[in-house]
């Protein structure tokens, strides 16, 4: 972990307020986990003062550049989607826990995403490739503008799009497909916002799943307690994971949803 | 590194006056992988209370024009782990630890006063009245000189170390506060918690902070905090650690001119996590530019001094 | 315009809920080189006094992180000539005018409270119990809950249109001191004056005002005004103009959902001279959106509705 | 006047930490009077919060170009010396009353700067030369590193540099010069540090002269008095002058130095 002002190589637009930016630092040779996340600094005055926690979606090693997709939407993503072209960007990282690999016996993994959960799949998936496991998405969004990463994750596996409104793909919710058409799986893995990863807990019951968190949070290394969330079936009500520094990435069962 | 940042307070010995503010560093763990804790000139750990806490619901934090707000809670471990576990593993660490300690009633703060006092790392105390984040009390001990005063009192009869006293802002009168405490005996201020502010979603029409209000800091609280270290320093003699958001060597100095002998640093260290040995090194470049020779020289300057007044 | 802004507060009809706070907006005559100043809800105009004050000497004006620091001292030409040049002047405006006013002693208040009211355009008296850059008074009346009855009683006798009183945020407990006005009669709140801050130069080693402290205004400061007015708007039944760092039609929704019944905009002129009527355009467009038919539903949600919190 | 965001062509260092910015905009066509100053605003968030009120230094009407020298030192001049081409640049002006053209009978001008005073001086003699007015340029500066301008002003008349240390032109402060050489002249403009306008005042007694007066600013309009001076001779106190709407430009004589 780290902090360096890398450079920006590309900031585009590739769904409605969804940003690719892409940046090159030393930084990046330290990204090997998925699911880990960079804290960015989006402003070098205090408005925003904190940074932003963003995943990592993508790396390529060799050429130091990391990829993070991101949606424009409060005052710190508008101000990263200003960033041009070798503007500096200050990247505090890799943090957090990502989605372990190692573990992984199983033939198939279940990738799940939702909105702005799907990015750190991408890099997930990418390595589970290399390891050999069959790979199955079913990434989620709201209508076909805001999808995006379609051909990406084709090109690694079967990949299900959902769209809320049916204007892409399969209509519904990810859950709903999952429970319709009951792709087999060994392991899941999801990203996404807290109801979805609460319907994937209480309809689907996978045995063997990791989910990746969201919590506001100060630092993002684990000294701050902003980020705490309470611990399932814990009666004194005093036990605690910080989503920074323990997570973001926990099995299931561990985080009261 | 040189004399030049080297000062002595009670209980505080220092190599350069730079500490982590409490509840922004935890209890040094995290910042222990990005540098080495021996360099810094204390630590201001996390308030410890006689029980754990959770702490308040999330979010605990929210943003607001040059500054936060937390609303944490004084979540900790509880007196008995942070003895047996946090403070031992401070001990490997050349750093004297200034312990922050917070509670609901008076016998709270004597007996985790007691106890803590006797680490022995722990060679300062901070007594921190002014938590704005906790319901049961507080920050009523903050705004009150004579509760401020007996607590003060009652805290230096059990301590073996020198006792500060966190100060909080959001009084009329500052000076009547860190003058009462002073004759109860405490052996130096911390000065300024936060203010309290609130800040409202617009979605959900709701405070963001579920605690509704919380406590405001970083640099947008910087000139309450020199003008409150101005107005005190000149009417104690008790020395002052200043701190609000401070964020640069530049800021470190206006602190010392405007009175503090030491300063902590909070907010800033969850913008950049190495600010404070970066601090320190750019804090010894900036005494040589202007040829001090020790920054003490540089306490109280803006009011002790005859410069002109351009 | 449509009836989606329009309010109706004790004196003050109001065809939007936003108005130039005092003391940033002088008597009108600048601004109304750039805009019709009918548009406005109402004017605050700068304080006046018993006599013509020339205030403080300069530097007056200095930058923090997201506010400025002021110590103007109330400057203004004295009650004789805001009665007979700038009230006529504002008369050819179609805008109620809110007269701010300031005094050393009660006698001073209740004097010009006595006879600005008597002007045509004056609907409503801002009682300015909370100026902190007058040595001679001003402020003390802000911070206690008796003074600060008494004085509002005193001009209450006197004033023929309704009395704001304006609250100072340099206290504990500002909830005690809004009760204590209301039940002294004032029509309503302005809140909040300024934060007392001060900003050292490094290159003098003093402080950058040349009255050393002055009052934070701007953003830096929003957060404290929110929390205030929220305390405040729950526990009193008279209505609050709201103020201190509103830049945005975000903000002054901000300041009614914590309880605000119209706002005041002070800084922002300072940054932007066409931020008023830029507001009025953007407040009514955000209504919409929100689908609110006056803006007057909003008052106090944040506190009053059921709204699920996130 | 009013408020645009004008577009930045050109931002350039031309002596040590001295730049030259010039910006396109319509509001330039309202930038007819030399001695005028523009307020800018150097973030589009509120740090530095404050706009910076910079003197027009040249004017292009038809191109609806105008440039600005300044030094670039504090919070809000750094920022904008960042300024790239084709940036925005929110200017608020023209405000003040600059130097008086309509009153010149004289055949002969001198113009004495000194430092960042030097810029408004341009535009000035831009415009006397204009009336046929004979200028004579007495430009102070610290060192020759600090100079600029030199080649400008000489195309429109005499011009006499001075530096403190001698590393160019005459050694020593502008009224040694003046003092030694006794430039004939008519009528006397002048702009720069306050102990400069001083000395002309005491040391050269000029019979007509106006001098450009700077203080820290709030509004730039006239309405927040935070840059009132006093007034000689007012024995009662409360006599004022506001720099920003009064003047920048007074005669000798009116404020109180
Ligand atoms: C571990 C982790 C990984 C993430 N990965 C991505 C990603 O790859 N792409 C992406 O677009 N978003 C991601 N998010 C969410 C992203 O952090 C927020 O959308 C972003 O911080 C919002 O900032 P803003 O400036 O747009 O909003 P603002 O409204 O200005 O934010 C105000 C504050 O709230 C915090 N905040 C707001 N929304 C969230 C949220 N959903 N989660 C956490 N904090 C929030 C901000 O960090 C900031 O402190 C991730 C969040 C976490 C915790
Ligand atoms: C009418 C007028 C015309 C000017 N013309 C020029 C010019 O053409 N070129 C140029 O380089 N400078 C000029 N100045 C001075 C220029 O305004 C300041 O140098 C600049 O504001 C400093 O800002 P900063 O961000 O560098 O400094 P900071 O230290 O960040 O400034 C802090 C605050 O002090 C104010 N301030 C600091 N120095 C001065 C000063 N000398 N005069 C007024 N306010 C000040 C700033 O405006 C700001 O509000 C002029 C000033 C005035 C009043
Ligand atoms: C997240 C957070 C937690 C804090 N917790 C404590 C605490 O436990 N005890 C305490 O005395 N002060 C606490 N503070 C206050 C800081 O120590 C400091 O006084 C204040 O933040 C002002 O300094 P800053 O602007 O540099 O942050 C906390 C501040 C923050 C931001
Ligand atoms: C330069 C300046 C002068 C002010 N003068 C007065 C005044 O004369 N009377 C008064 O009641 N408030 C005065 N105020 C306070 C404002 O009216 C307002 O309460 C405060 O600035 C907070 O609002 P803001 O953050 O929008 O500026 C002044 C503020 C500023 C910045
Ligand atoms: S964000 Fe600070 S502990 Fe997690
Ligand atoms: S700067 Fe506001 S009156 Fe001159």
């Amino acid at each position: 972990m780290r902090r360096e002002d890398t450079v920006v190589t590309e900031n585009i637009e590739i769904a409605r307020n969804i940003y690719q930016v892409t940046f090159k630092g030393e930084i990046v040779s330290e990204m090997t986990e998925p699911g880990q996340f960079l804290h960015l600094r989006t402003s070098d005055q205090y408005m925003p003062l904190l940074r932003r926690p963003i995943s990592i979606c993508d790396v390529d090693i060799d050429r130091q550049e990391c990829t993070m997709l991101y949606r424009a939407d409060g005052e710190g993503t508008k101000q990263l989607s200003d960033k041009r072209q070798g503007d500096q960007l200050d990247v505090l990282g890799p943090l957090g826990n990502g989605f372990p690999l190692d573990t992984i016996k199983g033939e198939t993994a279940l990738l799940v995403g939702g909105g702005i959960g799907v990015p750190p799949l991408y890099y997930l998936s990418k390595k589970l490739v290399e390891k050999g496991v069959n790979v199955f998405h079913v990434l989620g969004f709201a209508s076909a503008e805001d999808t995006f990463y379609k051909q990406q994750f084709s090109e690694l596996g079967e990949t299900i799009i959902t769209t809320i409104d049916g204007s892409l793909g399969y209509q519904g919710f990810v859950t709903n497909y999952i429970l319709e058409e009951q792709p087999p799986y060994d392991i899941l893995y999801s990203c996404g916002p807290t109801p979805m990863l609460n319907a994937i807990e209480q309809q689907l019951h996978p045995e063997r799943a990791y989910f990746s968190f969201e919590e506001r949070m100060g630092c993002g290394i684990g000294a701050c307690f902003a980020c705490v969330c309470h611990v399932q079936g814990d009666e004194t009500g005093t036990s605690y994971k910080k989503v920074c520094s323990d997570g973001p990435v926990f099995p299931t069962g561990v985080i009261q949803l | 590194m040189s004399k030049k940042l080297s000062i002595k307070l009670p209980g505080l010995e220092m190599k350069n006056p730079i500490m982590p503010a409490s509840g922004c560093f935890g209890f040094g763990r995290e910042f222990s992988k990005l540098y080495d804790l021996s360099s810094l000139g204390a630590i201001g750990i996390k308030a410890t209370t006689e029980e754990s806490r959770f702490g308040n619901p999330t979010p605990r934090v929210a943003e607001t024009p040059g500054g936060m707000l937390n609303a944490i809670g004084l979540q900790n471990p509880g007196l008995e782990k942070v003895v047996s576990e946090e403070l031992p593993f401070l001990e490997s660490y050349d750093v004297p630890i200034l312990a922050n300690i917070a509670g609901t009633k008076t016998e709270d703060y004597v007996n985790v006063a007691e106890k803590v006092a006797k680490a022995p790392n722990v060679t300062a105390l901070e007594l921190n009245i002014s938590c704005p984040n906790v319901k049961e009390g507080g920050i009523s001990f903050g705004t009150d000189p004579e509760v401020a005063a007996a607590l003060t009192k009652a805290v230096k009869e059990v301590s073996e170390v020198p006792v500060y006293v966190k100060l909080s802002p959001n009084v009329a009168d500052i000076v009547t506060i860190a003058q009462a405490v002073e004759q109860a005996g405490a052996d130096g201020l911390s000065m300024i918690n936060t203010l309290l502010g609130m800040r409202i979603d617009l979605k959900t029409q709701q405070p963001i902070l579920a605690n509704r209000a919380g406590g405001l800091s970083g640099p947008a609280i910087k000139p309450v905090a020199v003008r409150m270290i101005y107005e005190v320093s000149q009417r104690v003699s008790i020395p002052i650690i200043g701190m609000g958001g401070i964020t640069t060597a530049d800021d470190v100095i206006e602190f010392f001119l405007a009175g503090a002998s030491a300063v902590a640093v909070g907010t800033a260290n969850f913008v950049n996590p190495f600010i404070c040995p970066e601090l320190i090194d750019e804090l010894e470049e900036r005494l040589s530019t202007m040829k001090v020779d020790n920054i003490n020289e540089l306490v109280g300057r803006s009011w002790s001094s005859c410069y002109n007044q351009s």
